[in-house]
């Protein structure tokens, strides 16, 4: 009886908790309110930190100055555990409870694929900093990101490898179970093919897997000149050292997701190239006062999707800015407007509020001191 | 009339010959006594002839509802209980977590007359199925004086209650063969008794052949007109309680030899 | 040695044992008998802590018993051969010994226990490494005797040694109760072959659902009328 | 010969990876064998395992020697976690039906998943493990890295040293006699609670073994690293017949070879349904797994 | 006579309530985001009625429910958007496909026992939504369908809709399988669950009625997977994994096995629970589980436990208002919407 009393007890404890919470969650009049939706827990969830922080370091700058329309900016995150079905649960809170009308996110394609035809026909204006699935900003004129879509990195490489490295043979390994790397394996192929090279083979793994040298072994007999890694940097330096453990020589390419690659590759990971947008090693002074200050807060380099996070909030908010209002309406004209270089580039949109900027591809190569490095090889420049 | 019948039935459990070469031929309306000390294979006996365990040799067969007599050894369970044969167990296997009344139930599935869609939807028939269900069931229980214990959980019941619901369900399937095993054990003299009577009773009520297993000489001695004895899965004696009780190997076998000497 | 005192045992809402009372004398074999579901097997689990006592009071060489786990029971010198024999199928003859002796320490000791088990049982030796699942019926209950000897018992609880043994083994099992007991190893023993238990035991007791419904010396016992009826229904 | 050199060089591929699920299976089936719980929060054992590991070779700096004496710590937190986990958590649930100690294993193991996500010092972010460098053996043209001969030797030292330990000390056979039969072994003066959790703590410390050598082989660590081994080992464990501890290392073994192989020689997208169809189908056939014995009721 | 009376009162209370609460979300006194949280729970406590079913009234533990969901809701989108097929049909479609996807799976598989069952059903949910993720023309592959047709386009019909079908629907199970659990088929099926060999002895066709109680219960999964795709309007094959169907079962689990009205209370408790946690921010899946092992730990039973693990039976309780003695527990006509 005891027992079940201090169960008891601690469960209204929790509940208690949470209507306080509940009861103080509510922002004043005299602040602006953005919600976010991030990853900040399951699979994805260190991209997920990661982006949401440079969000709110972002618009606590931007408070600092005095915040927007003369107003504190409030952020209100919400967590989707990387479940489509807690994003619209986050989504439909944040419009009905908090009533907010500008929501950033959410970081994974699927999670804002679920989101974006809510989102459009409840007039809130949706702003990706990372979502790349090509259909994202299909569901109206509402829809926003500032990362590239899968189809244009998924071009670049194929074209560089054919144009630039003289690839003939292909091979492409990714992850089948996110969108990111099958909608870039998808683009890679069929560019690639489109101009006149082969893909002699195409392998793929789950998500999570941290074994790949059964794939590499098969594509190693396939011989190709380059191997196309469309994933993230942590699984793609898993891959790169299994690959030239095993002696596959083939050139390595890879889309912005590499963007940290140089801080977890070993020296394996030299030669092979990606396109990036931004890189924590740029020269750049936006880049390195962003990397500064990101690091001073939070103790770790940023990778691109907290750059990408860092420039939506700044996007936005300097848009609201301009609007006069956070009216989506409104305020999807001042985005439109939007021409200005961030940390991740030079940004416009065109007409399908996809991001107009160009990329970088870049070369891994060791520095003077050892350390691992990018290399500027060349700019391409959207279509 | 034979209604059951083993020819040379026999089971192997790894290397031991728990039954060998049993030949049984129960006629109608028997009631037969299979003793054997504890290990004799009495059980595995009644489990061969329920289908739990499949005979290595040997044949069973056992009259279907048409009079005819067929052979089960390779059947299951439920198609053995489906012919007419239903059975008790040692230790007693009620649905513990069920009301007494639904254990029955279950031992009258066989007899339900709508099928599971009728069910789900209470269509027409349901509600008169249900009832005469309900009232063939409280009726068996009466006999057991049990029915005002319809509605408590079967687990609740006392020792003795229990071992009487496990016959009660096993008649709620309508069997010719009824198979009892141990009925009377963790009863007090005075139930046994009252279970003797009983026995009878549902035998000439239900018109049924039965065979129990019974530990309690009193009351194998008692009801059964004949008697089987097992040791070590073979067939020692066979004939009245008188001619058994008497029989050398039986009082060696169950009373230690020592008595040879004494007696 | 062991007194035994109103015990009550219930498995759920049954109850098992109704105020059962005995008592067993250092030196002594005591027997339990009576028919199945009477209740023996559940006293000596009871005594051994494998069921928990709803209440009464047991004590071993005044030490009481009802509160105490199984291992603690064991190490008092208080030993059980339950029923179904329940050696250690996947483990070999030796090391069912080897877990006999489990509580002790003194590894000298237990070395000169195992000769002696071998000279009581030669059929273990034999089949030292072989795996005790692979014995016959008599070996393993042979095994099951011997493995709780190794734990030097001052008392030795056995329930139905008899149980699925050819008459011949029997009257082996039988005979080595009878050493055993005659080495100074006191015997509590449960038994439905009740003439065979009763022609060794000094004492008895009978039980009958649950309850000691007759108790005396064994040789009063084994001639009365009470028993033989009770068994054969004469 | 082209072919045939891929198949070596896939089994061997297979091997090692088969290896780490054998010693991570080994903790399933040893749990399950005494107290028939699958022990879901197990893959989370090799998880921290791997992070201690890491703040130890942070600390010591990696070398051939502190990397082998990494196991030690390693071993003996994930030892103590894992005694720690069943006193709390499992143990009082002993006597209830067992899909509620599997409701709370599932919830052990969300807690230490999103623990470690919230703890400061570990936080979400993988980190690398620190590793040697490679070096690369080539033999008749099968590539063999030093990490998969030390994953070899240290699987195979790992599971003489249990071999031993179950097979020659009282308190290994006590656990078999433990699983074999509870009561039987009370009777014995077997202390049953100090068994379960010597079991426990057995198990736990080869997780933990297997999540240093998981580390060394695949150099990232985050929180949610121990699911997919967890999982692919608690199949490995069943699929070798659950309860078994040579079935434990030849499903672990299976398990690994043929996964390597079919994505090897067959299909990758479809790896991980072929492995479980594979799974299902020896099931079917042989229900208690490919070393596990047949559980038959008495009646 | 009274008998049919309380019935008949019975179910004008549950019809009277389900209205009420329809135009409580219609009028926006519970919110969209609640009405959003409830549909979802709603749907999660079908699901989990089916898995109790399986793993609660028949005893075989299975841990691939998210699977049965999965085929469900795919195969109700591509009646939509492929064969345009009526909403009604489409649901109806989704349900029978997991159905018959059920019945192919038990019919080699449910011969097994206990954790052997288990892996097995893991495994087939695991095998499906990996065919799921291969199969993109179907399923729009990792980065899901979207696009589904919703019940209704019209705006302020939309949190209202999906709620009103799903309530409706949880109130149709609950009442038609306590229907089914309260005939001697359902007795049957129990009876696996107390001792298969016994439930064998008395006739019951244990292999016939497992198939039939996993075939079912993987309808009633499917039919919640059916509900599910035009109300969310996007599926993604990785919605569906094993975390999925481990949510179900500790619903069974925590609402009590083999306890209808617990699954209902547990199913739409803990999916609230879950948002209701939302304050705790990063520690929300610290907290939660810790939330799950204490309920374990001291009410082991589940939350029926309780309540002596009872069925909440709406006629008895309006025969106690009415004065009249209870008729007993077999006719107990359960409300899914008594419970948040």
């Amino acid at each position: 009886m005891k027992k079940k009393l201090i169960a008891l007890g601690v469960l209204v404890v929790v509940v208690a908790v949470a209507v306080i919470f509940l009861a103080t969650g509510r922002g004043g009049s005299d602040t602006i309110k953005i919600g976010v939706i991030m990853s900040t827990s399951g699979p994805v969830s260190h991209f997920g930190t990661q982006c949401r922080d440079a969000i709110q370091l972002a618009v606590d700058e931007i408070n600092a100055r005095g915040g927007v329309l003369g107003k504190q900016v409030q952020l209100i995150v919400e967590d989707d555990e990387k479940n489509p079905e807690k994003t619209m649960n986050a989504l439909v809170k944040l419009a009905t409870k908090d009533k907010v009308r500008v929501v950033l996110g959410a970081l994974t394609s699927d999670c804002t694929l679920a989101i974006t035809q809510e989102a459009q026909r409840r007039g809130i204006l949706l702003f990706t900093p990372t979502s790349t699935n090509d259909a994202v900003t299909d569901a109206g004129d509402l829809i926003f990101r500032s990362c590239f879509k899968d189809s244009f990195q998924g071009q670049v490489m194929a074209q560089f490898a054919i144009e630039n490295l003289n690839a003939t043979k292909a091979a492409v390994l990714y992850d089948m179970n996110n969108d990111y790397s099958t909608g870039l394996t998808k683009s890679f192929e069929e560019t690639f093919v489109a101009l006149g090279g082969t893909v002699v083979a195409t392998e793929s793994y789950a998500g999570g897997d941290k074994d790949f040298n059964a794939q590499i072994t098969k594509i190693k007999a396939a011989d190709p000149d380059v191997l196309f890694l469309p994933d993230y940097y942590n699984t793609v330096s898993l891959i790169i050292n299994q690959a030239r453990n095993q002696g596959l020589d083939a050139i390595m390419l890879g889309p912005d997701g590499w963007d940290e690659l140089v801080g977890q590759a070993g020296e394996e990971a030299v030669g092979n190239y990606f396109c990036n947008h931004y890189s924590p090693d740029a020269d750049d002074e936006d880049v390195q006062e962003f990397v500064r200050k990101y690091r001073e807060r939070y103790g770790i380099t940023p990778n691109a999707l907290a750059a990408l996070g860092y420039d939506a909030a700044y996007i936005v908010l300097e848009a609201i800015e301009r609007a006069g209002t956070d009216d989506p309406q409104v305020l999807k004209e001042a985005l439109m407007e939007t021409n200005k270089k961030y940390v991740t580039g030079h940004i416009t949109f065109d007409e399908s509020h996809n991001p107009v900027k160009s990329t970088t591809i870049l070369k891994v190569v060791q520095g003077p001191d050892g350390r691992l490095t990018t290399e500027y090889v060349g700019m391409v420049d959207p279509e | 009339m034979t209604v059951l019948k083993t020819e040379n039935l026999s089971i192997q459990f790894g290397g031991l010959m728990a039954v060998a070469n049993l030949n049984l031929d129960v006629k109608k309306g028997e009631l037969i006594g299979l003793i054997g000390p504890n290990g004799a294979g009495k059980t595995t006996v009644f489990n061969m002839l329920t289908g739990v365990y499949k005979p290595t040799a040997g044949r069973i067969l056992v009259q279907d509802r048409t009079g005819q007599l067929q052979d089960i050894s390779r059947l299951h369970p439920y198609q053995i209980t489906a012919l007419g044969m239903a059975r008790t167990f040692q230790n007693i296997r009620l649905f513990k977590n069920l009301t007494v009344l639904d254990n029955v139930r279950i031992g009258n599935h066989l007899n339900v007359k709508y099928n599971s869609v009728t069910g789900i939807f209470r269509l027409p028939g349901y509600y008169r199925e249900q009832k005469r269900i309900d009232e063939e069931c409280r009726a068996l229980l009466k006999i057991f004086e049990i029915e005002h214990k319809s509605d408590e959980l079967a687990k609740n019941l006392p020792y003795g209650e229990q071992r009487k619901l496990e016959i009660v369900r096993a008649l709620a399937t309508k069997p010719h063969i009824l198979l009892l095993d141990e009925p009377a054990a963790g009863m007090n003299p005075q139930e046994t008794l009252e279970l003797m009577d009983l026995i009878k009773y549902i035998r000439e009520r239900f018109d049924l052949t039965i065979i129990l297993i019974e530990h309690d000489m009193k009351l194998v001695m008692g009801i059964c007109e004949r008697i089987v004895v097992l040791n070590y899965g073979r067939t020692i004696a066979c004939g009245t309680p008188a001619e058994v009780a008497h029989d050398p190997l039986v009082i060696k076998a169950y009373l230690g030899k020592e008595l040879e000497n004494g007696a | 040695m062991l007194k035994v005192e109103k015990l009550d045992v219930y498995y759920g809402n049954i109850r098992a044992l109704h105020e059962v009372s005995f008592e067993v004398k250092q030196g002594e074999i005591v027997t339990l008998i009576g028919a199945n579901g009477a209740g023996k097997t559940t006293v000596l689990h009871a005594i051994s802590g494998l069921v928990p006592a709803r209440s009464g009071s047991i004590r071993f060489l005044d030490q009481e018993l009802t509160a105490l786990a199984p291992h603690k029971i064991v190490q008092l010198g208080l030993a059980h051969v339950p029923e179904g024999r329940r050696i250690f199928a996947n483990l070999t003859v030796k090391e069912n010994l080897e877990m006999g002796a489990y509580t002790r320490k003194d590894a000298k000791a237990v070395k000169a226990d195992y000769e002696q088990v071998f000279t009581r049982f030669p059929r273990l030796k034999e089949r030292l490494n072989q795996m005790a699942g692979t014995l016959s019926g008599g070996e393993q209950q042979m095994l099951a005797i011997g493995r709780t000897l190794m734990s030097r018992p001052k008392l030795v609880l056995m329930d139905e040694p008899s149980m699925g043994l050819a008459p011949l083994l029997v009257s082996e099992i039988f005979e080595i109760i009878k050493e055993i007991n005659a080495a100074g190893t006191t015997i509590l023993l449960v038994e439905q072959n009740a003439q065979m238990a009763l022609s060794i035991a000094d004492r008895a007791y009978v039980l009958e659902t649950g309850r000691v419904v007759l108790q005396g010396e064994a040789q009063a016992l084994a001639n009365s009328e009470e028993v033989r009826k009770a068994y054969l229904g004469g | 010969m082209a072919f045939l050199q891929q198949l070596c060089q896939q089994t061997l591929n297979g091997l090692s990876l088969g290896s780490i699920y054998a010693l991570l299976a080994l903790g399933y089936t040893m749990v399950y064998g005494v107290v028939k719980l699958i022990n879901f929060a197990h893959g989370d054992i090799l998880m921290v395992g791997a992070f201690v590991g890491y703040f130890v070779l942070k600390k010591w700096g990696i070398t051939p020697v502190n990397l082998m004496l990494s196991f030690l710590p390693a071993m003996l937190f994930c030892m103590i976690l894992g005694v720690l986990i069943e006193k709390v958590c499992y143990k009082p649930l002993r006597n209830q039906p067992r899909i509620n100690a599997l409701i709370t294993a599932i919830g052990v193991s969300f807690f230490l998943e999103n623990g470690a996500r919230v703890l400061p010092f570990i936080g979400p972010n993988p980190r690398v493990f620190p590793t040697l460098p490679v070096v690369n053996y080539r033999l008749f043209g099968i590539n063999i890295s030093q990490v998969q001969i030390l994953i070899f030797i240290v699987a195979i030292g790992l599971m003489l040293i249990l071999n031993y330990i179950i097979n020659h000390t009282k308190t290994g056979k006590a656990m078999q006699a433990v699983s074999f039969d509870k009561g039987a072994a009370a009777l014995m003066g077997i202390n049953v609670d100090r068994i379960i959790s010597f079991t426990f703590a057995l198990g736990s410390s080869l997780g933990a073994a297997a999540g240093i050598l998981f580390a060394s082989a695949y150099p990232q660590i985050e929180p949610y690293m121990g699911i997919m081994p967890g999982m692919k080992a608690f199949i490995a464990a069943v699929f070798g017949g659950i309860g078994s501890i040579p079935g434990a290392m030849l499903g672990g073994i299976i398990l690994g070879v043929a996964e390597t192989l079919t994505k090897g020689f067959l299909s990758s997208q479809l790896a991980d349904a072929i492995a479980f169809g594979l799974l299902i189908l020896i099931l079917v056939v042989k229900p208690s797994g490919l070393l596990g014995k047949p559980m038959g009721e008495k009646v | 006579m009274s008998k049919k009376t309380n019935t008949i009162a019975s179910a004008l209370i549950v019809a009277l309530f389900l209205i009420l609460l329809n135009l409580l979300v219609w009028f926006r006194v519970i919110g969209e985001y609640t009405s959003q949280v409830l549909t979802i729970a709603g749907i999660n406590a079908i699901i989990a009625l089916g898995l109790n079913l399986i793993s609660g009234f028949t005893g075989q533990l299975a841990l691939g429910h998210a699977g049965f969901m999965a085929v469900g809701a795919y195969t109700t989108a591509a009646l939509l958007m492929k064969v345009n097929l009526p909403m009604a049909l489409a649901v109806l479609g989704g349900a029978l496909m997991s159905a018959l996807f059920g019945f192919l799976i038990g019919l080699p598989t449910l011969r097994l026992r206990g954790d052997y069952l288990a892996i097995v059903t893991l495994g087939f949910g695991e095998i499906i939504r990996v065919l799921m993720i291969n199969l993109p023309e179907l399923t729009g592959g990792p980065a899901g369908l979207k696009g589904i047709p919703t019940y209704t386009t019209n705006f302020a019909w939309r949190p209202v809709i999906p709620f009103a079908l799903v309530y409706l629907a949880l109130t149709l199970v609950v009442v038609l399988l306590n229907n089914l659990l309260n005939s001697s088929h359902g007795a049957a099926i129990v009876s696996i669950r107390e001792d298969e060999i016994a439930a064998n002895a008395m006739g019951v066709n244990v292999f016939y009625y497992k198939l039939f109680a996993f075939t079912l219960s993987a309808f009633i999964g499917g039919l919640g997977g059916a509900l599910y795709a035009p109300f969310f309007g996007y599926l993604s094959p990785n919605m569906f994994n094993f975390q999925k169907s481990v949510e179900f079962l500790i619903i069974v689990v925590l609402g009590g096995m083999g306890n209808l009205t617990g699954t209902v209370v547990a199913g739409i408790g803990l999916t609230y629970l879950q948002e209701i946690l939302r304050f705790l921010k990063d520690y929300r899946l610290v907290i939660y589980p810790v939330i799950l092992i204490i309920v374990m730990l001291f009410q082991p039973s589940g939350i029926m436990g309780l309540f002596g693990n009872k069925e909440f039976s709406l006629t008895r309780l309006v025969s106690k208002m009415l004065g009249e003695k209870p008729l007993g527990g077999e006719e107990s006509s359960d409300k899914a919407g008594e419970v948040q």
